[in-house]
């Protein structure tokens, strides 16, 4: 299992190669790159700051890792996310998770995505044209996270 | 009792405060500490102190790096953190 | 869209790229890659074969792409699939998805791999310690598929 | 009438065939030609050819690079495919 905050940007195709040859029976690896809109609830961003609470950031990734593992088979998982200052177009956050088969990776990866986007302590703010604005925690957001809570795998 | 409290996001920037040490007496309100009752000392020092941790804002309180709810106890050496609900990903 | 069957090796790093760039507002771009496993039902692998029906094969990855299309919203997929002679750890399938948000990034990513793996003319035969076999398709693989019929999207 | 036939994977490896063009008369049997029929037809070529198409092994025919079940009318100029369940990805 890794986890890792940083500021610098990050590649894609490295890590999912490194992901992939952990084991020789891995069969399957589901990745979700998340980055920047230019676009937010019809206006255009020029920025995006993203702040984060140290060290709470990383225990959280990780437990939300140890929760899919409680859940799935699955032989590795990988979270990298951006903090600072970002434009769009920049990758924000990579998610990738190997196994030896497609729908346990699947499941896996979509689990910590949803719990990542409400749990982990990451706080994005925008520039548009009319200022800056913290973003608002999305409702779709939490009812994604509750999917999980009705379904036994 | 002595705690830290960390401030994130719209908290950190309106209260202009990212981190204090708190120091309170050892009497039996900081035994009974809370996350909701730190909230309300804390809501005293101002209006917009006020408006930040009792108003509108849904405020989401941390102890030692561990979501949690109103109702967590705070003890002596702990860190809390209060923050609007996270906007990652 | 994109849709490519061929014999050489795909630079995944390289395709997630240019995907994510197709459009300024892409918000999300979730991956599959499935690859060779060294070990099938017990048995170690030494060689895949991979044939395909040419033609055929490109027609029916566009038919699942545009079924998806249907069900939800998302910006681009691509579809890459390897055919020949590979060996373990080879990489055999991509398949990406860009749109908005994550979500329906993911039902479209699983669901093309679902119907995929049931619907597109690719046969598999793999050379063991005891000698060479056609892989037998699997039930799970029609159950994975016959999710998305009891699901409105 | 005239079609192509295309076989695949272990119909292929077997029947030592891959393609043919199949030539027929027009007669009430090519009007109503269907992939079961045509099976039935190709199966009474040898015990090998009647064993792969019409024994255990489940075999699927397209028309034309589509996907079609054994009701599927086959008509003149048509390319025709049989082969073992798929197991691509």
């Amino acid at each position: 299992m890794t986890v890792r905050v940083q500021t610098e940007d990050f590649d894609v195709g490295f890590e999912l190669n490194q992901l992939r040859h952990v084991r020789k029976d891995t069969g399957a690896i589901v990745s979700f790159v998340g980055q920047v809109r230019d676009l937010n609830d019809g206006d255009t961003v020029t920025r995006l700051t993203l702040e984060h609470y140290p060290g709470m950031t990383e225990k959280a990734l990780e437990g939300i890792i140890n929760q899919a593992k409680t859940r799935w088979n699955f032989f590795d998982a990988l979270i990298i996310h951006r903090v600072g200052s970002l434009k769009p177009t920049d990758q924000i956050v990579l998610v990738a998770v190997s196994g030896a088969h497609r729908v346990e990776a699947f499941k896996a990866c979509e689990f910590i995505m949803d719990f990542l986007k409400t749990e982990a302590p990451f706080w994005k703010k925008e520039v548009t044209q009319d200022g800056e604005r913290w973003l608002e925690a999305k409702q779709s957001d939490d009812l994604a996270r509750e999917r999980w809570a009705k379904t036994i795998a | 009792m002595k705690i830290k409290i960390f401030y994130f996001a719209r908290l950190k920037e309106t209260l202009k405060f990212s981190t204090e040490d708190l120091e309170l007496p050892d009497d039996a309100f900081a035994q009974a500490l809370t996350i909701l009752k730190l909230k309300a000392l804390l809501a005293k020092r101002s209006d917009v102190w006020q408006q930040m941790l009792l108003g509108k804002l849904k405020v989401r309180g941390a102890i030692n790096h561990e979501l949690v709810d109103d109702n967590a106890k705070i003890v002596d050496g702990d860190e809390v953190a209060f923050f609007p609900p996270v906007t990652g990903g």
